[in-house]
């Protein structure tokens, strides 16, 4: 098995099966032995029995790809699976000096109702630059860091899903 | 009795007047913009009629087009649930001259309890105590600082035509009032186009009280007792329940009997709701009237076992009142959550998009009136309330208790819900103790809205559960078959391959 | 107060208990057998603990088992359900020499109860009527011919050991008695193990009603009232409610005093219920004790709002009851309707299989018990029963009325159900009307059964929806991705192509 | 658009899509022409508008290839869509003298508890074969013709799903 390695929060921990019989598996996380029984009940929910313990696991995609939102009754974790490929892009980035960071991205879906940049414009970190409009109220989206913006990808009017991007920085 | 009912909304009221209908023997008409073909209304309605595009007001909120989507359908009454057209005086009066059934009271009585001021004078006629402070829209600052020495400080400024807390101002210190008046005009303008204000006394600790009626054509009024409405956040309800832990028989039987008279001085028909503030020492002061059904309508049906919308519908066919004054008590004890699309956690941001997976809390005591179903997108354009969850007991603990195992039941995934905000309110001390007013939500901030403790163990094993679908996704992709697929030969199957490797 | 409780059991009622212990801060143990992994029951509890194979008597029924499950996890109390080892008095006996809490009563009173001739002879001497006929197992055919003509024909000859139809004939002619007598012999002894039958007057038109029960460890016992279950297809209920529409206030006291009486002729402790046999003339006689929880509990418990697991779990806990006689009333009515996974068309063929997707009934005065899930394949190996919907109305036809919604509203597919049959049933006349007796199903078998009216358009429109299905597959594998796909952007393009063509 | 005819009962009717816009679809089945809007609303669920009237339609495979099981409101529907591929097998079959009716298969999911011919038996119409239990009852399939037993494809003890094969008949 190709190394796994899982991200939550601050915790980054490796995970290897170590041993599998039907729907029975033994993992070894971090430094922690798991002895657990699992199955896939329903689309994006699992069934856990660990030490006796039942666990009914929900899991959907949370945008960024490997990377998952898991919920356990009120409990909520946001996972990312780093795999092998993953580390390697992410060490390519690093060394390119590519960044995410430029891009303003919705973080609900909505309607544009105001563009307050266009292209050329100077921002400021905390600068208003787009206002969406959902369900009856509007929020204000703000630039994370100085910059010239390079593009603007959205017009008002628009309805946009979430995690679209909106506006490019320099 | 009425025939055929349009119904001039969506979303969970939609529904549940539908199912009133159903249960009556009476068909329904849904009407829907562009963004809810797909809604519930339109899928469990006998007819849907298309009535524009997707923003309420070229849609939901255009008179003629509801007006026509009856005609043609032959729909003899209009039944407008709450929000929308539901307390707009002119809808009433159109769609009764057209010869249709208003679900509702008279545009008259519409219109005297719309405008707050008119509204707190014939309070003030009928003997039902209002909030000291002015009576009339303020002419200008000098009158206003006179009526606020008079009333004496703190007061509130309020927007006479207004609602959602826009326009309003609270006002402890003498040197803010007239900053205060002026930015209360200007936001009221506005909002508005109004820029009338007034002045209410500002009570502290103030408790959020609402009492029920129901008025027929022949002059009989009753009270179907009180809801406490007092746990908001953004003065908007999010739990209500009945009784309200502040009552006592002896001011139900007041403040009832003081609805009774709100209602009856303004001629009312149908169903109706009077809200009062209440102070801690028990006084309890005129706020409006709402003219329509109310969301938390559920836990008064809980408790007294009177179908609201049957009645609504029986009195608009001119029938009397089913129920008289002494067949109305309390049963028990009935909690409403309500389930907002919006992330707490995210200064309660509206989280519109697609119902990947949702598990209804079922069983003893549960009701649940939503209207969201898997795979269905809560759309943009309307408000975020997706689901409520009534619960009842014998008891207010039991109530909790089961509205607790509910909300722990209750799964919606894809999108964000205030579902875990409410469990961490039922677990509140003072919330199970009862002793709350509208400030609770904000007291409590750090308590709901902070990080939960948990161990070790589930975090790993969160940990686990991501990467079995993580790698039930790669191993889909790569050979068109998950290991973690339903079928449990498949899994047998490809665990037997893996350990030949 | 127990505080980790073990159950003993699967599907709806394990879940239902399970609900109720988690209002009242208990925790809980699901035992699973293979066929069960996936159940709710595993996925809802706490705790799971796996005991064996998948036919019950190879896991569900081995006692020792589910008491090794029990000290395993440190569950101090056990709730058996019904069905399974409910009723079985060597388990009980054994659970608490173990030392564990068994809810439900002593060991000696479900033997006392198990047996139907030492029942019959200990309501005799309670006072309680019981069916004319032999209160002893009949030694040869000889004594038994003697007292069916003492008892008059007809008459119906019952296994002593029985349950569930089987060892039953019913004799209506003096030529049958030999062969007949014969025939319940020899069927008792290939199910029971136990040839011994015992013979019993035949009531024409019978109404089966049962009085709940309540009893602590300390004498007190009260009656929750009546449950009519008189709607029965080979002998097992599918329509339950109460108040009967045969009972009088003046009945019901006698009834329901005698239903103590009985209870404590045996020392009973915890829920019971005394079932009777009543005739158009309103005598009433004993049939049988279920020492047990019902599967139709709900009923009573939405009529009088008292939940009866957590008083079985008061009780065995050594609380005294929560409720006195005078606190128990019906307030309205209430229905419950039995969803079993069978096909009515087929002779009530058993249909097991995978649930494809399932929709529950919501909103005002429902409540839905039941297990399957979408996705969850009902296994082959227990009870076909999955579903139980309870309805509430002020009056029966409220109830009735929104059973009907509520059926319509319920949405199974993938397997066969009896929904369809529900509805049905709603709709007669002699139902609606509260005319009805055990022979209710087989005299109106044509019209629960036969086809239904369609119109043309119907029929068409369902043609349309099949190919429009088979059309979104093709296409799926043609070119993976379906022209019905939920996505509203892939339909749109898929449309440009196909105008392009 | 390439032939489409749908079976129902007795009923036999040919359809075509006339016209096309968003959602809304012209079809002409048989000699009727209907006006419809239609979406999947759900897997397995159709929302229908016709005339103003709103259909909730449930369809899920019935088995056979091609065939679909339609569900509105109480009544039920069998539907074939009989394509091109399917007239041309069928019209083989025809020619071959092909029959299905050699197999006996099993109309539900069950245990078999007994079987009660072996190879080489001959049966007669309405004959036990097999009994099968579920749920707590036990039923008995009968062969629905005269034969001798080809092949017995099951063992007692195995638990079968709906529409296995359980005997061949020559």
């Amino acid at each position: 098995m190709p190394l796994i390695e899982l991200k939550s929060g601050e915790k980054r921990k490796q995970l290897s099966i170590l041993e599998k019989r039907g729907s029975k598996m033994r993992i070894l996380l971090g430094e922690r032995e798991y002895d657990i029984d699992v199955v896939k009940v329903e689309n994006n929910i699992y069934s856990l029995l660990c030490e006796n313990r039942s666990y009914n696991m929900k899991v959907v995609p949370a945008g960024k790809k490997n990377c998952y939102s898991v919920r356990y009754v009120c409990y909520s974790y946001d996972v990312e699976v780093v795999d092998p490929e993953t580390r390697y892009i992410e060490s390519r980035k690093k060394s390119s000096g590519e960044d995410d960071e430029n891009v303003i991205s919705s973080p609900m879906s909505g309607k544009i109702v105001r563009v307050m940049v266009k292209k050329g414009d100077e921002v400021k970190p905390g600068q208003v630059v787009i206002v969406v409009s959902a369900m009856k109220m509007e929020s204000e989206y703000k630039s994370g860091k100085a910059g010239k913006v390079k593009e603007v990808l959205v017009n008002e009017g628009d309805v946009v899903g979430s995690d679209t991007p909106l506006i490019v920085l320099e | 009795m009425v025939k055929k009912v349009l119904i001039a909304n969506r979303g969970e009221i939609a529904v549940r007047i539908i199912r009133s209908c159903r249960e009556m023997g009476i068909s329904t008409v849904a009407v829907f913009s562009d963004a809810d073909r797909r809604s519930l209304h339109v899928r469990y309605a006998d007819e849907a009629v298309h009535i524009g595009p997707s923003p309420s007001a070229e849609s939901y909120l255009v008179k003629e087009k509801i007006i026509e989507a009856a005609k043609i359908t032959g729909a003899d009454a209009i039944h407008p649930g709450y929000g929308f057209l539901s307390e707009n005086a002119d809808f009433a009066e159109l769609v009764r001259s057209e010869g249709i059934i208003f679900i509702g009271p008279s545009a008259e009585s519409i219109r005297l309890m719309g405008d707050k001021i008119s509204a707190r004078s014939i309070m003030l006629d009928a003997g039902v105590p209002v909030v000291p402070g002015s009576s009339e829209k303020l002419a200008n600052n000098r009158s206003a600082e006179e009526i606020i020495k008079e009333t004496g400080l703190p007061v509130m400024i309020k927007a006479s035509a207004g609602g959602g807390g826009k326009g309003m101002r609270l006002v402890y210190k003498e040197q803010d009032i007239k900053s205060s008046l002026e930015a209360a005009k200007s936001e009221a303008k506005d909002a508005f186009g109004d820029d009338s204000v007034y002045i209410e006394k500002y009570i502290t600790s103030p408790h959020h009280i609402e009492f029920q009626v129901l008025a027929d054509k022949y002059g009989n009024i009753i009270h179907l007792c009180e809801r406490e409405c007092s746990v908001q956040r953004r003065h908007q309800k999010i739990v209500e329940e009945t009784p309200s832990p502040l009552m006592t028989d002896g001011l139900r039987k007041e403040m009832g009997n003081k609805a009774i008279e709100a209602a009856r001085s303004v001629n009312y028909e149908g169903a109706g709701t009077i809200e009062f503030l209440v102070d801690d020492k028990l006084n309890y002061y005129f706020l409006e009237m709402n003219t329509r059904l109310q969301v938390e309508h559920p836990i008064t049906e809980r408790v007294t076992g009177v179908d609201l919308v049957k009645e609504q519908i029986r009195i608009a066919s001119g029938e009397p009142l089913s129920y008289k004054q002494g067949d109305i008590f309390q049963d028990g004890h009935a909690i409403e959550c309500r389930v907002y699309a919006e992330d707490p956690g995210n200064d309660f941001m509206p989280c519109p998009g697609k119902v990947v997976k949702i598990t209804e809390p079922m069983g003893l005591g549960v009701r649940t009136d939503g209207y969201v179903y898997e795979g269905y997108e809560v759309p943009v354009h309307y408000d975020p309330m997706i689901s409520k969850v009534i619960t009842w007991g014998k008891t207010r603990e039991e109530a909790i208790d089961r509205m607790l195992r509910s909300l722990k039941e209750y799964n919606i995934m894809g999108i964000k819900t205030t579902i875990d905000l409410l469990e961490r309110i039922m677990e509140i001390p003072r919330f199970r103790e009862g002793r709350y007013d509208t400030h609770f939500i904000e007291e409590h901030y750090d308590e709901l809205l902070g990080p939960r403790d948990h161990t070790e163990k589930t975090g790993d094993l969160a940990m686990i559960v991501a990467y079995l679908e993580y790698a039930g996704k790669r191993d889909l992709m790569k050979n068109g078959e998950s290991f973690n697929s339903h079928s449990k030969w498949k899994i047998e199957n490809r665990r037997k391959n893996l350990s030949g490797q």
